[in-house]
């Protein structure tokens, strides 16, 4: 322990990775039964990692490099797989980022999930959770980060299908396990495949190696590609982008953790971390770029249409992710973290608002909520605006600035298509948030009915207790946390600029490629089209949901087929339905189990059979009469002395 | 004269079988003095014969050779009938009068079977033969009540003594061709007449009569009947004490061809192939516990004839002690078989049922003698065929090994239905309580003693077998 | 009286080991059947025995020298040259703790067992005997003995106590595995009559060495042999029958611990013998063990039965155990060995959680049951553990010897790596689902009276669990000590 | 007229027609006298093996003589056991033995 006090850093380091696990341990072993202490571990092992993650960041602010520790975890022939903790300053944004959202998210559960059964078990999922993404974050080395990449989809299938009882929540839960497995399978062979053509897996070799053209192009774009599958599938990619709209069956909170820092957010942090890596091959950054684009157009336009609460934030989870992803392959480092940073708190702040007005009306119907009298709670109504507007990346909310930055990225871009795409979506953003602002804050009796939505409410655990108790404040304090972080962080843009990309001169490269184009005049033209995209997306929601006489039906009524295609996620998940109903079932699995009866059971039990059936013959020789059975030993000594002769 | 002190074992029979010819001269004996005049004599017998293990010498014109082989073939006749006369307590397959005439037969046999073991002359061996296939014509249909079974007397009687028609024809020609009765000259000069038909008819119909006395495919006729249709005190002496013999001999006269006639070893491979394969095919259908017996023997033999084909030491030894470990694994199943049917039945395998409460002990012993059988170790049954197979791999009969390996599972197909009425099965109807003495109680342990002790120190066993066979030149 | 360390070392632990089971079998032998308490009790005092003796030979193993240690080795039959001979390497020390810990487990999880008391723990101890004569013996008669040993008394365990389709699985298996064993004799007696007929000792015929041609003979035979326990693919049916007819703890053993004697087998006896020999099949082993896992994982997609369910999922789990020994590199037989020792404990989990399911409700069959997370969270619970552990979630122990075994399997068999990888999606999805299907969904009716288990009656499971989870976190406490044997071997190969 | 090969091919036709008579009789007494004429045909070839060629004058006549003396007690005993069957079956046709098969 010795070697533990000499160096807090490492103290530090050491405490976010195993605490949150220590405390579910203990709360899934010994304190099941005691639902406040099960969360005053989990919150203080939350709280320390908190601090501590402060502190790292505090004090290796200024360190020249990255800190790195590393401890074999196992040891096979050549091959060492360690144990570590690389704190450089990208690690170190992520791990407080996940840290004060974690903790936030925390602090919001007591009050939403109190009384639920469940409740200590949620607390043990959530520290290992907490404790996944962390270590994940600080991973040193590409297994490691496998590793407990592995343990975050883990830990949200668990928490996603935390209402057990409920089908679709089960079912949601396995969605997601297995799509982000389809793509973690992806991301495993790329990490063989570095691990062949380059031999070592640390991250910052890596990085470096590749910058420096040591490793073939071949294996960077091959292993890049590969690796890229696995952000496909963690940050709900095209076209693996199903599972995370059906993610939100989970607890709110649970969803506002998922979409904001960590299970989403994994996927591409894991691209910013080793950006350089892939930057080294431009064909797979071309891929990426097409994936994002697609990917962010796609999930704006099913936003645009469902009336789900938690449903519209989740398609807007998926197109910022877009939005990262697109930043990161042209380039923009620093955008697409710094947009994944601010994305982090909007969409916490988002989800949680959700979360209370779920909490409060028991349904996810934004149409409900609305005629049940959203508008009366102002704290989440207000917050939940700011968040809107930070989602849409209005002036000075910290989405206008990493917006700007992404357009600034994609600017930089020749082909400027994307910047295009990239604006296309910002208007569409723009629209489906406040879409849903207006209709919370208007609501409509006429549009009664006009679409059953399953409710989603809790009912079997709602509780009555009046809007100012102390769950409703453990709830409301969050999010006014997250509403003035989301007010604010804009500003320390430059600061964080700064700060970040002081990493290294391999990443300024980059950089000064991707943001260069950005300034001058063309930043201003491009900073206003952009604003004022935005405003006419919130505009158009206006008229369309807003105003007095709007119908609340939105554009896309008037063209069906259009809205039955957003509506069906462009009928995806469809096909997923008929890959495993028609392909693994009924193909696969069919043929294989028809195959194991009766070709292989079928020839083993017919081996048997015929045993039988040949000692059944071979009794015939055997008759009763005495001299057929003469005969037979007569002719067995002529053919014994044929036998001899020939 | 020292010399017949050579002899005592047998004579000790002849006066064990004069003894109960004067019984069975007597109007009115109670049979249980019969039987314990029976225990203790054939218990004496047994001491007689380990007590001469160590003679050596020839007798009769060197036409009867007493080696340790020989002795210890005769050790192990003796212990048989020893077994199946403790087995005698509740005979009641053999009519009450007739059990001095059973005792005396069964003394004849005992010493015919001795007297083959040694005979190392054609005419002895002969006469050897007839003298103890004529005790046992005699012992099967003197069933009690045997029904359907009569045949069963008839059917041997006539399958034997064709079959040993065939075989003195055939040894007059080997006679004519060789000039000699004595086997041991005879085999020298027999590979060199292989060619001539005269010679080959002689040598297989001589070897016809050996192997219908193993009752080894296809000359194996007799045996299900034989099995089924005796008493059961009775088909255990054939199935244990009179295969000693028949496998002494063949060893015996296989020993002394030296392996020089590749023609032979062919034959006799085929021969073991099918004795295997029928044996076990047939008997998984079968439901009368004798009768599988009886095809498991046929397998057996086949297997044991492997070790014999070998031509070596190492596979006589492996057959001498494969002979052995038949004899205890198959006496305790038998025992079982009597003690479970002791009104003298036979016996069904369903009628096995719930045996395991009934008699614990009984149902211990089947499972072990039948796992043995069946080759699992670690019983001496799978020593011993490991034993043959190692001896036969030496020589490269790899095929043959796999054969016989794939049989031994085939096998464990019909001996785990036995294991499984004991074990497995409920009674459908109420069956007699099993009535276990204290001397079966005692044989019972013995046995399972036996047969694990043997199989997991053979070292002792081995070494006796090795040394017996290496009197054979 | 206290013995020193040096004086223990002189103490014979591995025949201790394996004669305490024997002991055990005589000592139940002699208790009278109407006190079925004292038979469980005396069961599980011994089994704590081989436990601890298991965990003193784990620790006291010196992984630094490596090689051969606590050797015991006489001559035990002249003519033919068989030793007994006992040792542990770093490969079957794993194996050694592995059966320790599933018997102590399986006999706890039969604490309740009413039927014919004294037969089965009788019975089981037989079969113990067996698997800790394989794992300790090198001496090839001795391997074979045991080997055998081990499998004959699965037909009464399965017969007598068993369920669905009892007296027909238990056939099936026992046959099946006895014709596997009809080809493991005539491969070791040929390789034995080859070296010269004198010696049974792995290690002298190692040293003597093989023809190409024996040893091609030769590892076919062994490989058919004991890949028939280890589950290969198309030998693979007895399996999922044999475990759904057994009682729990059998089915616990069997799985556990038996089906790792035949890949044992195959990596003792023929990869060490014949390693040309391995080298000529290894293609047909690696696409074997690829078939197994991918095909094992579609099958385990359709079963109703909860049983057949794991059953499947071990012939997918163990071909990454054949594909691993394919590989022949230290990785990959790292993994290989590995993914037994995870395996087994992994599945015994399974089976224990299932076999309390199946005492309360007396059905496995998945649509039967459903929303059991509700009135036994606990049951569920270890249930849904060892289903991670299948599907290889990290800091499960299974999880590293997958990630060895694919990372060395796509180096060596790019195809079929890959292809077995991709088998890890599909054993997600039939893992996911049995568990969605049985424990999650609204609760049953039927079951709610059903008490959740009681702390002692857990206990076996969560043993298991703490196994899988600290070798998960701590993997080289086991790596290193396979490590030490596995080097030298794929040195000598 | 006078060599060997007479004598044994007498011994054969002898054996054969046995043998002959034993697969195809029905009466179990012409069975059992089919079996004699087989071991008559060997004592035939041991007296005409032992008059032509052998070193040993005496040893073929002494197997004769064995052969017959055994045949005599041979018949004896099929005697008896047929009797004890025809006590049985009121018949000594062999088709009438025909219930253990199988």
């Amino acid at each position: 322990m010795m070697w533990f006090a000499k160096d807090p850093v490492l103290m530090a380091a050491s405490a976010c990775a195993t605490l949150p696990f220590l405390a579910m341990a203990v709360i899934l072993i010994f304190t099941r039964q005691h639902r406040r202490v099960s969360a005053a571990i989990s919150l203080s092992a939350i709280t320390m990692c908190l601090l501590s993650a402060v502190y790292l960041l505090m004090t290796l602010r200024h360190a020249p490099g990255p800190v790195q520790y590393q401890w074999a975890w196992i040891i096979s022939s050549d091959m060492i797989i360690p144990f570590g903790f690389l704190l450089d300053r990208l690690s170190l944004l992520m791990l407080t980022i996940v840290a004060v959202i974690a903790f936030l998210v925390q602090v919001y559960s007591l009050g939403y999930m109190a009384g639920d059964p469940g409740f200590s078990r949620y607390y043990a999922f959530q520290s290992l959770f907490a404790w996944a993404m962390m270590t994940m974050v600080i991973a040193p080395g590409m297994l490691q980060l496998y590793i407990f990449w592995e343990l975050v989809g883990l830990a949200s299938y668990l928490l996603i299908g935390f209402y057990y009882e409920k089908w679709s929540a089960s079912q949601a839960g396995k969605k997601a396990f297995v799509m982000t497995r389809l793509g973690d399978i992806g991301f495993f062979l790329g990490i063989i495949a570095v691990l062949l053509g380059f031999g070592d897996l640390g991250i910052l070799s890596m990085n470096e190696a590749a910058q420096a053209h040591k490793i073939a192009p071949f294996v960077v774009t091959l292993s890049s590609l590969l690796i890229f599958c696995g952000v496909v599938g963690k940050s709900a990619q095209f076209p693996l982008l199903t599972w995370l709209p059906d993610a939100m069956e989970g607890p709110t909170p649970v969803s506002a953790l998922l979409h904001s820092a960590t299970m989403v957010a994994a996927g591409v942090y894991m691209m910013s971390r080793i950006f350089p890596f892939f930057a080294a091959s431009p064909d797979a950054m071309a891929v990426a770029l097409a994936i994002g684009t697609i990917t962010m157009l796609l999930a704006s336009t099913m936003a645009m249409v469902t009336h789900d609460i938690k449903q519209v934030w989740a398609y807007s989870t998926v197109s910022q992710l877009g939005f990262m992803v697109m930043a990161l392959a042209s380039g923009g480092y620093f955008a697409g973290v710094f947009h994944l940073t601010t994305h982090a708190g909007f969409k916490a702040l988002l989800f949680l608002c959700s979360g209370i007005f779920i909490h409060e009306f028991h349904t996810n119907d934004m149409r409900e909520i609305g005629r049940g009298g959203g508008r009366k709670l102002t704290i989440p109504m207000v917050c939940m605006t700011v968040g809107a507007l930070a989602l849409a990346g209005i002036f000075p909310l910290s989405g206008f600035f990493s917006k700007e930055a992404i357009m600034g990225v994609l600017a930089g871009n020749p082909n400027k298509i994307w910047l295009l795409a990239g604006l296309l979506g910002a208007l569409m953003t723009a629209y489906y948030s406040f879409r849903l602002i207006f209709m919370i804050l208007f609501p409509r009796e006429q549009t009664h009915g006009a679409e059953a939505h399953g409710s989603h409410g809790h009912d079997d655990h709602g509780h009555e207790e009046g809007h100012h108790g102390a769950t409703f404040w453990a709830m409301a304090w969050p999010v006014m946390i997250l509403a003035g972080i989301t007010l604010v962080l804009g500003f320390f843009q430059k600061e964080l600029e700064h700060y970040l990309l002081g990493a290294g001169p391999a990443l300024h490269g980059a950089e000064a490629h991707g943001e260069g184009a950005g300034h001058g005049l063309g930043h201003y033209v491009l900073l206003f089209s952009a604003v004022s995209l935005a405003l006419g997306g919130i505009v158009w929601a206006w008229f369309e949901f807003g105003r007095k006489k709007a119908t609340q039906e939105g554009f896309l009524r008037r063209y069906p087929k259009v809205e039955a295609l957003f509506a069906n996620r462009w009928y995806m998940d469809h096909f997923y339905r008929w890959l495993v109903d028609y392909v693994v079932y009924c193909g696969f699995t069919n043929l294989f189990t028809r195959n194991d009866r009766r070709v292989i059971d079928g020839g083993i039990d017919g081996i048997c059979r015929f045993t039988v059936g040949s000692g059944r013959v071979a009794s015939f020789l055997q008759s009763g009469m005495l001299q057929y059975n003469l005969v037979l030993m007569v002719a067995g000594a002529g053919a014994l002395v044929l036998f001899f002769v020939l | 004269m020292m010399k017949w002190t050579l002899f005592t074992p047998e004579l000790f029979y002849v006066a064990m079988a004069a003894v109960f010819f004067v019984g069975s001269l007597q109007r009115r004996v109670d049979s249980r003095r019969l039987y314990r005049w029976a225990v203790a004599l054939a218990g004496v017998g047994l001491v007689v014969s380990v007590a001469c293990t160590r003679l050596e010498g020839f007798l009769f014109f060197d036409s009867y050779k007493v080696d340790l082989f020989s002795q210890f073939f005769k050790v192990l006749i003796a212990l048989g009938t020893f077994f199946v006369i403790l087995v005698c307590s509740e005979l009641h397959g053999i009519d009450p009068r007739k059990h001095a005439e059973f005792y005396f037969l069964l003394a004849v046999c005992t010493l015919a079977m001795m007297m083959l073991v040694s005979a190392v002359e054609l005419l002895t061996i002969y006469i050897a033969l007839e003298l103890s296939s004529y005790s046992l014509y005699l012992m099967v249909p003197m069933r009690h009540r045997a029904d359907r079974y009569v045949e069963s007397g008839i059917k041997y009687f006539m399958v034997g003594a064709t079959a040993s028609a065939m075989m003195i024809f055939g040894l007059s020609y080997l006679f004519g061709m060789t000039h000699t009765t004595y086997v041991a000259e005879m085999v020298r000069v027999l590979p060199g007449l292989l060619h001539q038909p005269a010679a080959v008819v002689g040598l297989v119909l001589t070897l016809a009569g050996f192997f219908f006395k193993q009752a080894l495919f296809p000359f194996h006729i007799w045996a299900p009947d034989v099995y089924q249709g005796a008493a059961n005190q009775v088909t255990t002496y054939i199935a244990t004490a009179s295969k000693m013999a028949a496998a002494a001999m063949v060893i015996r006269f296989v020993g002394l061809t030296t392996g020089q006639s590749e023609a032979l070893i062919q034959l006799l491979v085929v021969l073991s192939v099918l004795s295997m394969t029928f044996g076990n095919l047939v008997a998984i259908i079968q439901k009368d516990i004798k009768r599988l017996l009886a095809y498991s023997s046929i397998a057996h033999a086949g297997y044991m004839l492997i070790g014999i084909l070998c031509m070596t030491q190492r596979g006589y030894a492996s057959a001498v002690y494969y002979a052995m470990a038949y004899l205890i694994m198959n006496f305790a199943c038998f025992m079982v078989v009597i003690k479970v049917a002791d009104d003298g039945h036979n016996l069904q395998i369903k009628e096995l049922a719930g045996l395991h409460k009934r008699s614990p002990l009984l149902a211990m012993t089947l499972m072990l003698a039948l796992f043995g059988l069946a080759g699992i170790p670690p019983t001496l049954g799978f020593t011993g065929k490991f034993l043959v197979f190692a001896a036969a791999l030496e020589k490269g009969y790899l095929l043959l090994v796999i054969i016989g390996m794939i049989n031994a599972t085939i096998s464990l197909y019909y001996y785990l239905i036995v294991i499984k009425a004991a074990y497995l099965l409920e009674p459908v109807r109420e069956y007699p309580p099993v009535r276990v003495d204290t001397w079966t109680r005692i044989l019972s342990i013995v046995l399972v003693i036996a047969m694990i002790y043997v199989g997991i120190f053979p070292d002792r066993f081995v070494a006796l077998s090795e040394a017996a066979v290496a009197v054979l030149p | 009286m206290l013995m020193t360390a040096m004086e223990f070392a002189q103490f014979p632990v591995l025949s201790a080991i394996l004669f305490s089971t024997i002991l055990a079998l005589l000592v139940i032998l002699f208790i009278p059947d109407d006190r079925p308490k004292l038979i469980k009790q005396v069961s599980l005092g011994f089994a704590a025995v081989g436990l601890v003796l298991c965990l003193y030979v784990y620790f006291a193993y010196d992984t630094q020298k490596g090689g051969l240690q606590f050797v015991e080795r006489f001559l035990w039959v002249k003519s033919l040259g068989i030793y007994h001979f006992l040792a542990v390497d770093g490969i079957n020390v794993p194996m050694l703790f592995l059966t320790a810990v599933v018997l102590f487990t399986g006999v706890l999880t039969m604490w309740e067992l009413e039927k014919r008391v004294k037969e089965y723990f009788a019975l089981t101890y037989l079969l113990v005997a067996g698997v800790y004569g394989v794992f300790m013996s090198m001496d090839l008669f001795f391997i074979f003995v045991w080997y055998d040993v081990s499998l004959f008394p699965m037909y009464p365990l399965i017969a007598i106590w068993g369920s669905t389709r009892k007296e027909y699985g238990a056939m099936k298996l026992t046959l099946y595995l006895l014709a596997g064993s009809a080809l493991i004799l005539p491969g070791i007696l040929y390789l034995w009559a080859v070296a010269g007929g004198n010696t049974f000792d792995l290690f002298e015929l190692q040293r003597i060495g093989f023809d190409v041609h024996v040893q091609r003979i030769a590892f076919l035979m062994l490989y058919l042999g004991f890949g028939i326990l280890a589950g290969v693919w198309p030998f693979h049916t007895w399996s999922p029958v044999g475990h759904v007819a057994a009682p729990t703890a059998v089915s616990m053993i069997h799985a556990g611990v038996l089906m790792k004697l035949g890949a044992y087998g195959i990596l003792r006896v023929g990869m060490t013998l014949c390693p040309d020999g391995l080298v000529y099949w290894a293609d047909l082993m690696a696409l074997l063990a690829t078939v197994g896992i991918v095909y094992g994982a579609f099958v385990g997609l359709a079963q109703t039965d909860l049983k057949y369910v794991i059953g499947y999922s071990s012939v997918s789990h163990m071909g990454i155990v054949g594909l691993g020994l394919a590989t022949m590199t230290v990785d990959g037989i790292n993994g290989a060995v590995f993914q037994m020792f995870s395996h087994g404990v992994m599945t015994a989990l399974f089976f224990s959680a299932v076999g309390y399911i199946y005492d309360k409700t007396h059905t496995k069959m998945i649509p039967d049951l459903g929303g059991l997370s509700k009135t036994m969270p606990k049951a569920s619970a270890f249930f849904i553990i060892a289903a991670f552990c299948g599907i290889g979630v990290p800091c499960m122990s299974s999880f590293w010897a997958e990630l060895l075994v694919f990372i060395s399997a796509v180096k060596t068999y790019p195809i079929r790596g890959i292809l077995a990888v991709s088998g890890l999606v599909v054993s997600a999805l039939f893992m996911l689902r049995v568990v969605q299907k049985t424990f999650y969904g609204e609760k049953n009716p039927k079951w709610e009276h059903i008490p959740d288990v009681p702390l002692f009656l857990a206990s076996p499971r969560i043993i298991l669990v703490g196994i899988l989870v600290f070798f998960g976190l701590f993997p080289r406490l086991i790596l290193d000590v396979i490590q030490s044997a596995v080097i030298p071997f794929v040195n000598s190969l | 007229m006078n060599s060997l090969t007479v004598y044994l091919v007498v011994g054969a036709v002898l054996f054969s027609l046995g043998l002959f008579g034993v697969l195809m009789r029905r009466n179990l007494i012409g069975m059992l006298i089919s079996i004699e004429l087989m071991l008559n045909g060997a004592n035939l070839n041991f007296m005409a093996f032992n008059r032509f060629l052998a070193p040993e004058p005496a040893v073929g006549q002494i197997v004769t003589l064995f052969v017959m003396g055994i045949a005599a007690a041979e018949a004896a005993i099929g005697l008896s056991i047929i009797l004890a069957l025809f006590r049985y079956l009121h018949s000594i046709n062999v088709e009438r033995a025909r219930r253990l098969e199988g």
